[in-house]
């Protein structure tokens, strides 16, 4: 019999249970308990983090090694938690703005969330293959949830299309790494890589095949295409979601999968990711100057983020997978904030996707206008703030392994970065002020922007504790 | 011996062809038969190769199901396919350099192709203890044991595809007359029936 | 079972479709060789007199085929996983048992949420 | 102390931001002035302690980052060089802000303002007196950023924005070459803290660094690349167009910020590093190069500009100019003693001309003033004594900073010390013709204003005025009193019998003697003369925070110089003037004339020989057709063609959505990734030799 030791999922279990449960009564109701289904699916998550912090954080395999939970998986599953409550925080009163309310949503963002937690805890390619799936599933259908659109029907169609690709590609890869080492388990293809003298062919392919899945789902350069249609065509608080919480786990996949199984051909998949890398930082830096709607900006530097965080993991060494963790969680915190300011871009009810909707916020809203400029500093890594720490340590981490031609890179798009960036403050505090935004601004969104700015500013002070909590969870993939 | 390998070489030959066929046909519809001939063909592989379950799965699901599915939608909608191809075909050449660029790459990985030491023991492990039954009754055992995570995980993604299908394409449409049948057993003849007594000649 | 055994067992499906292409592809060909034919453009187009067909014979459809459909496909596979179950279930015991039973507690709950939902009634 | 003289501004910049709206904008504006007049009065007292009895050390406030090797704590280092750094930033500093609740009457914004104005004090702050490079990166993108928000202060500006951005991208690039230099001194010492660095600098002195295939010397590196950050900063040749146009904030701003301090922070980086730059001889060349160059170039713009403002902007690029090339030639501390005079009268050149502005309702054009000298004779005559400091008349300070500059340029003997010498001397000369064309045409001659701007003109009321003075005798006393104590010695123009002293002292110590003699010498004589301001001298007043190799000490050197070469900035400086006055008092025809002779040479120095049309035309239209190529590719082809357009064909919705996302597009994307993937495959086939 296996080892049936249910204890590492239970947050898992718990959030499976609690989507069921409130699928059925948000059926029974119908769509005007939305707010409350939502509510209920944060609450549920939060218990889940209770629970998160209530097992033990030792490493555990489970279920014949398909699952297991670790320090990084924890903190990982915290940072996927924690993006998936801003998410349902955010999009509660967009939803009815919009007029999609439905209580579905909610409840496929925790399913997403499940498959998200289950990416981060995999110990095996089937079970790394299911999580995947489960998320992306659930996010193909949130990116069409807004039917009557075209354009979110649009963005469904597209991202399930071409996600469909990259996971045959997935499974193509898998195959191959099966066929070579007769084993999907993480520990078996780690030892039958160690011994090897010369990489196989058929390792390399097969590498190159799962990389690719991946590299779609962090939309990295050149599998990034759908991103800036996706993210512009999905509802809004949808494209929060994307842009927060997925890149969480599929960087989190990434890690345990490179450094766990694949870290004896570190050689290999480092030519990769560098090149993934290298193109992601320059493409975003350079194709978002041309953007106008914000949405398909933020798109882009996205991309351009994955490419930074993606030099951490190149490094292969555990300060460069600290890195990554910390970088990922200070972009968590940016975005959500950026976010909780494009979704109350409104006026008279109609949602406004332009930059230049932007115009003169300094004057109508200077709250808004000073979080905003707080984000956008801090994307493009100005010190203080907390993205300026996020670079460092990733560059730091570059350069520490002698990736001097990356460091160098990453530092230059970071400049030109810095223009767009600059350019959105420059419409807010500059150009002339047009109609304010409607004013209804809901307190969820009003605490989701407050943390995020007073995280990323006294982020300076200390930084030691999350510094510290973010490498001691990589540095668990080393042992 | 040489049945299995005409077998073999039949099944395969059959399968490229349709494979073949599904992207260049011109008639949609025909697309489809094609793809439906290739499951087909790719089920007698499956056999060959032992897997019946996996085989008799395919032709249950992908023939039953899911290619009626697409006839369905290839009958049906009112698309004009000649022009859709017109996008494609632009790609054709570019296409198939890439296709023979892969297909250079995958008889080299064939040519080099080699397996781990100790590959046969990894593969043995889950399966070793059995050996002599059938291959349906050896996914049985696995499944729901050892692969429970898997198979539990398989449960929500097919939830998940549920509430995707309702999702995207019911609608509740206004101003239907449905029959309400537990409305029609709960009616009860005090509530809705009145008798009155009328006296002539003053109305109701 | 050996696995020249279980190829021998198949054996028959074989013979049975190479028996039934050979007649199918024997009747076909039997027609087109012997049946006259002689084509005109006149007997070629969609009516012989007449005029010209207006539109395409596809149309839209209702979206509710599909729906019914995508959920059948759901099902079918939910059914997929019962065989080996059922199979199996003498030696996989109780822990198999349960196992299954949860796997369609979830299902079930999806079926719940269709059926209240209203996406197994037609009109 | 230490922390006197850095928080209040903090505290001054929280409480204005804050709280802006429940204390009022009188609130703001005292508390912000308080704040900084309390930092000041700290620096001044850090100054008897840190300098005056030669106690530097280093404040650890806290640990803070440990990664790996990679430790770096919070910390002020209060050494000499840091502490006189603080003495000017927060007497400027606190000057400014004092004028600006003058300056600022009329704005609707004054807190704000004050904030803003606190904040940047702040971050200078940070930077001069960090402890390592991290740190120092900090406050340098802290006074970026401030900058950036005070020059486009008055957003209604257009080219307030534009200028904003502008110097924001341009500095920018610059601190690129910081932060590449911040990485590539991690690599080569192992520690960004200036303690590791400077100890181990003579070490590794011959250590090289390989990137992109180049051997590369590498402290040489980590300077020329810690030098294109002070390089965008301090406005020197290649990335200065900002600077002209970042006169577009408020006056207030430019002095403080485009004058007196933040500017500086490149001449402070280089003198700060000085114990590695000595180890980079080439790096030094650069430097020197770029300074004189810019003191030069920026010189001959300054003659031909109208701007008021833009004219003291151009001499002060100028002026940095001269600091960078005496820190080229090893003269860091003749550096910083200009820098320091150079604040007082730059920020009073400044201050006086925003009280010329104000006077005149805004107007910054000087072909409409002229004629101002009677109506505001206090301003007239503060705007006089600045003129002179910068023209280097003595006794006021420019006179003394400059010529150590000019002299320790010479006292190189290396042909860009010869270069630079020159260069210096020819902008000198130009360097006083424009400031007397700037006091010509704005005070004298015909009153050219419109009548109604002439009658409202009146002198600027006392909270502007007090500022100025204190800056004035800044500029008329600095050079002189702490001419012994930066660069020793003592000057030729002074007192007789110091020059015995100074005779004496340079024979002592001989070409080649060592230090230790010198610094005991020093301390020796500081006893025996306690209280006597002038027994000071250069190498017990800067202990060991600024580090100059035995044979490079030009300055010591330099008090040696011929008298032709002491003399000769004085002599240009007074021919400029006079040339001055000739040109826009007697003969008034010569400017016009001259122009329409010389018209291709004035036309390349009105346009600023033409660096903003060349680097529009190389980096920025590139930057912006690259990211328009992909913006034709990646969105018109899909979006624009078939989004907005789609949408909007509405009576083709029976096309349906399907035919939309069949239409090729999704293939596009499929076929991108299946190249990528094959093409990553085909790089390790080719590279890994499998097959």
């Amino acid at each position: 019999m296996i080892d049936f030791n249910l204890v590492p999922l239970l947050p898992e279990l718990f959030l499976a249970m609690a989507a069921m449960g409130l699928l059925i009564v948000g059926v029974a109701h119908g769509n005007s308990v939305t707010p409350v289904i939502c509510w209920a699916c944060a609450a549920a998550l939060v218990v889940a983090s209770f629970l998160l912090f209530g097992m033990s954080w030792e490493k555990q395999i489970v279920l014949n090694g398909m699952f297991v939970f670790d320090n990084f998986a924890g903190f990982m599953k915290l940072l996927i938690i924690l993006g998936l409550i801003t998410t349902l925080a955010l999009s509660v009163k967009y939803l009815e703005q919009e007029r999609i309310s439905r209580f579905e949503y909610p409840v496929l963002i925790v399913l997403a969330g499940i498959g998200m937690m289950m990416m981060v805890s995999a110990s095996n390619l089937l079970a790394l293959y299911m999580g995947l799936e489960l998320q992306s599933l659930s996010l193909y259908v949130l990116a069409a949830f807004n039917r009557n659109s075209l354009r979110s029907a649009e963005a469904g169609i597209k991202y399930f299309v071409l996600g469909a690709l990259s996971s045959g590609m997935l499974l193509f890869g898998i195959s191959l790494i099966y066929g070579f080492t007769g084993s999907i388990d993480f520990g078996v293809i780690r030892g039958a890589l160690e011994g090897l003298e010369a990489i196989p062919f058929g390792v390399t392919f097969g590498l190159v095949f799962i990389l690719a899945g991946l590299a779609f789902k962090i939309s990295a350069v050149p599998f990034h295409m759908w991103t800036p249609d996706v993210y512009q065509g999905a509802p809004t608080c949808v494209t929060a979601l994307f842009a927060i919480v997925p890149k969480v786990a599929a960087i989190g996949l990434l890690m345990r999968l490179l450094y766990e199984p694949f870290l004896p051909v570190h050689d290999q998949w480092m030519q990769i990711i560098y090149f993934v890398s290298l193109g992601s930082m320059v493409l975003g830096a350079f194709a978002a100057i041309a953007q106008a709607n914000i949405k398909r900006l933020l798109a882009y530097s996205s991309i351009g983020n994955m490419g930074y965080a993606l030099i951490g993991i190149v490094v292969g060494t555990p300060e460069g997978a600290g890195a990554v963790v910390l970088y990922i969680l200070i972009y968590m915190v940016m975005t959500a904030g950026v976010f909780a300011i494009v979704l109350g871009m409104r006026r008279d009810g109609i949602a406004a996707e332009d930059i230049s909707d932007l115009s003169g916020l300094s004057k109508t809203n200077p709250i808004q206008a000073y979080a905003m400029a707080i984000f956008m500093f801090s994307m493009s890594g100005i010190p203080p703030l907390a993205g300026f720490f996020g670079k460092l340590f990733i560059f730091q981490a570059a350069v520490s392994a002698e990736f001097y031609v990356l460091a160098t890179l990453g530092i230059m798009t970071s400049v030109v970065a810095a223009y767009y960036y600059l350019k959105i403050i420059k419409v807010m505090f500059f150009d002339e002020s047009i109609e304010a935004f409607d004013k209804d601004i809901p307190f969820a969104r009003r605490v989701v922007l407050f943390v995020a700015v007073a995280f990323l500013l006294v982020f300076v002070i200390r930084p030691e504790a999350i510094v510290e909590s973010a490498q001691n969870a990589a540095a668990v993939l080393f042992t | 011996m040489i049945v299995q390998a005409f077998a073999f070489y039949l099944f395969a030959g059959i399968l490229t062809v349709s494979a073949l066929m599904v992207i260049t046909a011109r008639n949609p519809v025909h697309s489809v038969l094609f793809l439906v001939l290739a499951f087909f063909n790719a089920a007698g592989l499956f056999v060959m190769l032992g897997a019946e379950f996996i085989a008799l799965i395919l032709v249950i699901v992908y023939v039953g199901a899911v290619a009626v599915l697409f006839l369905f939608v290839v009958m049906m909608l009112d698309i004009n396919f000649s022009d859709m191809r017109k996008g494609a075909m632009q790609y054709v050449p570019i296409g198939m350099v890439i296709g023979a660029v892969l297909l250079t790459e995958l008889v080299m990985l064939y040519g080099t192709w080699q397996f781990v030491p100790g590959r046969e023991q990894n593969i043995a492990d889950p399966v070793a203890a059995f050996a002599g039954q059938n291959n349906t009754e050896a996914l049985g055992q696995l499944i729901y044991t050892n692969y429970i995570f898997a198979f539990q995980t398989a449960g929500l993604i097919l939830f998940v595809a549920m509430i995707g299908a309702i999702v995207l394409t019911h609608r509740t449409r206004a101003g239907v007359r449905k029959q309400a049948v537990s409305d029609q057993q709960a009616r009860n003849p005090a509530d809705v029936l009145e008798i009155q007594k009328i006296t002539p000649k003053t109305g109701v | 079972m050996a696995s020249q055994d279980f190829l021998i067992a198949y054996l028959p499906i074989l013979i049975f479709m190479a028996v039934a292409s050979v007649i199918s592809v024997a009747m076909i060909a039997g027609s087109l060789l012997a049946g006259p034919r002689k084509p005109d453009a006149e007997k070629l187009s969609a009516y012989e007199c007449g005029f010209d067909a207006f539109s395409d014979a596809r149309n839209k459809f209702d979206v509710r085929f599909y729906l019914v459909t995508l959920l059948f496909i759901i099902f079918d596979l939910e059914i997929a996983f019962l065989f080996p179950w059922a199979i199996a279930l003498g030696d996989i015991g109780v822990f198999g048992f349960w196992s299954m039973m949860v796997f369609l507690a979830v299902l079930t709950v999806g079926f719940v949420y269709e059926w209240k939902k209203g996406g197994l009634e037609w009109e | 102390m230490e922390l006197l003289a850095v928080f209040p501004p903090l505290f001054g910049f929280l409480i204005a931001a804050l709280f802006g709206k429940q204390i009022g904008d009188k609130g703001a504006q005292f508390v912000t002035c308080a704040g900084m007049i309390v930092a000041a009065l700290a620096a001044c007292s850090l100054f008897f302690t840190v300098i005056l009895a030669g106690h530097p050390y280093t404040a650890v406030l806290s640990e803070w980052i440990t990664s790996g090797d990679f430790n770096v704590s919070w910390a002020l280092r209060i050494d000499q060089l840091s502490v006189v750094m603080m003495c000017v930033v927060n007497i400027v500093s606190a000057c400014v802000h004092v004028y600006s609740v003058g300056y600022m009457g009329h704005d609707d914004h004054k807190a704000r303002f004050m904030a803003y104005l606190s904040l940047f004090t702040f971050a200078m702050l940070m930077l001069v007196s960090a402890d390592n490079l991290l740190q120092l990166f900090f406050g340098w993108e802290g006074v970026g950023l401030c900058s950036y928000l005070l020059i486009g202060f008055w957003n209604h500006k257009h080219s307030a924005n534009a200028a904003a951005v502008k110097a924001f991208v341009v500095n920018r690039i610059g601190d690129f070459g910081l932060a590449l230099g911040t990485m590539a001194a991690f690599v080569v010492f192992g520690s960004v803290e200036f303690d590791v660095m400077f100890e181990q600098a003579g070490a590794v002195a011959e250590n090289t660094i390989e990137f992109f295939g180049f051997e590369l010397h590498a402290l040489t590196l980590i300077c020329l690349l810690l030098f294109m950050g002070a390089m965008g900063k301090s406005a020197q040749l290649g990335l200065h167009t900002w600077l002209p146009d970042a006169m577009e904030g408020p006056t207030p701003v430019s002095a403080l910020i485009h004058a007196a301090t933040m500017v500086t922070a490149g001449v402070f980086l280089v003198a700060r590093m000085s114990p590695v730059f000595e180890y980079a001889p080439d790096a030094l060349m650069v430097v020197a190069v770029v300074g004189a160059s810019t003191a030069f170039v920026a010189a001959t713009i300054g003659m031909t500009q109208f701007d008021i403002k833009r004219v003291i902007a151009y001499s002060t690029m100028s002026q940095l100019g001269y600091m960078f090339f005496a820190l080229g030639v090893s003269a860091y501390s003749a550096a910083i003693f200009h820098l320091m005079t150079h604040a007082f009268f730059k920020a009073l050149l400044f201050l006086g001309a925003g009280s010329v502005i104000h006077a005149m309702s805004n107007e910054q054009d000087m072909r409409k003033m002229g004629g101002l000298y009677k109506k505001i004779p206090v301003t007239y005559a503060l705007m006089w004594v600045g003129s002179l400091a910068l023209a280097g008349i003595p006794p006021f300070a420019g006179y003394f900073s400059k010529d150590i500059v000019l002299e320790a340029a010479w006292a190189d003997h290396t042909w860009f010390g010869n270069f630079a010498y020159w260069a210096g001397i020819a902008a000198a000369f130009m360097t006083a013709f424009y400031s007397w064309r700037l006091i010509l045409m704005t005070f004298h001659g015909p009153p050219r204003a419109h009548q109604k701007v002439m009658k409202h003109i009146h002198e600027s009321p006392a909270v502007m005025l007090a500022p100025l003075f204190v800056l004035a005798t800044g500029a008329v006393l600095a050079g002189f009193i702490f001419y012994g104590g930066f660069v020793g010695g003592s000057h030729h123009g002074a007192e007789s019998g110091h020059e015995e002293v100074a005779q004496e002292h340079h024979e002592e110590e001989g070409p080649h003697q060592e230090t230790f003699v010198v610094t005991k010498d020093g301390v020796h004589k500081k006893e025996e003369a306690e209280g006597h301001r002038i027994a000071w001298d250069k190498e017990s007043f800067w202990g060991e925070s600024l580090f100059v190799k035995d044979e490079n000490d030009t300055v010591d050197a330099a008090h040696g110089a011929p008298f032709w070469v002491k003399k000769m900035p004085l002599l240009v400086g007074l021919l400029g003037i006079g040339l001055g006055y000739l040109a826009y008092m007697f003969f008034t025809g010569i400017p016009v004339t001259v122009v329409r002779i010389f018209k291709p040479i004035h036309t390349l120095l009105f346009n600023k020989w033409f660096f903003d049309e060349l680097y529009d035309r190389l980096f920025v239209k590139p930057a912006f057709k690259i990211g328009n190529v992909f913006w034709v590719k990646g969105d018109q082809n899909t979006i624009d063609r078939l989004g907005p357009d789609g949408i909007a064909r509405k009576t083709l919705r029976t096309a349906g959505m399907l035919s939309r996302f069949q239409s090729g597009y999704v293939y596009q994307y499929a076929l991108v990734m299946m190249i990528a993937v094959i093409g990553i495959v085909s790089w390790f086939v080719f590279r890994g030799g499998y097959g």
